[in-house]
């Protein structure tokens, strides 16, 4: 179970493998990584700084952790998020889940990009042809979290 | 108590951070933002739409009627954007 | 929009990577792992084997992919679904998703994995201190799979 | 025809591809599963309860009332457990 807030890219590969070595229980692993695009609400991005709260941004990721790990029976979880300054195709956020079952493993690593994305301290600003930019939140990044608010982990299959 | 801004409504205000002696009547979050407009006219610019402003105590996303203790750590922002 | 059926392992890092190289319209991928339990119906499983039906395999998860590719809105797709001998902790698939959006990416990728599991022709002949058993089908592959049958891609957020 | 087994129904009758001529009164897969108990008593055991005696045609699912050609490449098996 761990959270890692940093500037440096990740190896999701890697990530993988130390999350599954030498374990023998896990029946799947999902894995989610979110990238950078170069276009945004209809304009071209050619970079992004991510800002975010130093100490808030783990105490949040660590307690949505928590949070899946008490819904679903998880093997493992983790999240890599960055800050800084990225370009498009650039990697933002790993969010990786291990469970014996696939459905739970899906649902809890679809859980954790939710909740972050409603709950983790980070801004971006994006640098478009018109000028830097803060990004805005998005009504549907709120209805998607909204969605796991009143539910409990599902543990079939 | 030290009050920390982030993103746009750090740009707006110009500060990143500051300290702020409160007056005995701002109890509140609420009490706290609207306080906080009368600093400067920046201020009242950066912090006229509440729907935008979120506020965390000590690290801890709180609604607008959360109480306030002298050594509390606020911090606005506006609503986040990661992932 | 790639399947593979092999006998070799497969590394996830180097698919995902090949999958997002110098593309930035990409804003997610999804991926799920899936491995070799050392557990199955309270029975330890000392190894496995897959059987499929050459031909068939390949045909049924190009038709599988498309259907994902009609459905959501996906930069790229890729599947890769191993057979043969496997033992407790080795990858038996990979199913991986490429999006402008997460909810595309998220879903598509399940999807992909639900129908894979009840129509993509594989048998697994499990080694149990008991003796080799083949495994049988589950009700809740075929309820997961069930929920996709008339269900429209969500191209939300 | 080319008659493909596979998993445990290819374990319970022994082979693993056969070519059979059908007689003409056979029209569909219902009717090829219960002409090939008929062939020998591994047979008749394999292929006894037909929920769990899939059949695909030409490499794709078809349900038992799917009409069948001369060269057509039929497969029995059990449901499937990949992924």
């Amino acid at each position: 179970m761990t959270v890692k807030v940093q500037r440096e890219d990740f190896d999701v590969g890697a990530e993988l493998a130390a999350m599954t070595r030498g374990k023998t229980s896990i029946g799947g692993v999902t894995l989610f990584v979110g990238l950078v695009r170069d276009m945004a609400g209809g304009e071209s991005v050619s970079a992004m700084t991510l800002e975010h709260y130093p100490g808030m941004t783990e105490k949040q990721l660590e307690a949505i952790e928590a949070e899946a790990r008490a819904r679903w029976p998880l093997d493992d979880a983790l999240i890599i998020h960055r800050y800084g300054r990225l370009e498009p195709g650039d990697q933002i956020v790993l969010v990786a889940t291990a469970s014996a079952h696939r459905e739970a493993a899906f649902e809890s690593c679809h859980f954790l990009i939710d909740w972050l994305k409603t709950k983790a301290p980070f801004w971006k600003l994006e640098a478009t042809p018109e000028g830097e930019r803060w990004v805005e939140a998005k009504d549907s990044d709120d209805a998607a979290a909204a969605r796991w608010a009143n539910q409990d982990g599902d543990q079939k299959g | 108590m030290k009050v920390l801004y982030f993103a746009w409504l750090r740009t707006k205000i110009g500060v990143a951070a500051e300290t702020v002696d409160l007056p005995p009547e701002v109890k509140d979050v609420g009490g706290l933002v609207e306080w906080l407009k009368t600093r400067s006219p920046k201020h009242a610019e950066a912090l006229a739409n509440s729907k935008v402003v979120k506020v965390a105590v000590n690290q801890e996303h709180v609604p607008y009627d959360h109480p306030l203790s002298p050594g509390d750590e606020v911090a606005l922002f506006p609503p986040v954007t990661g992932g």
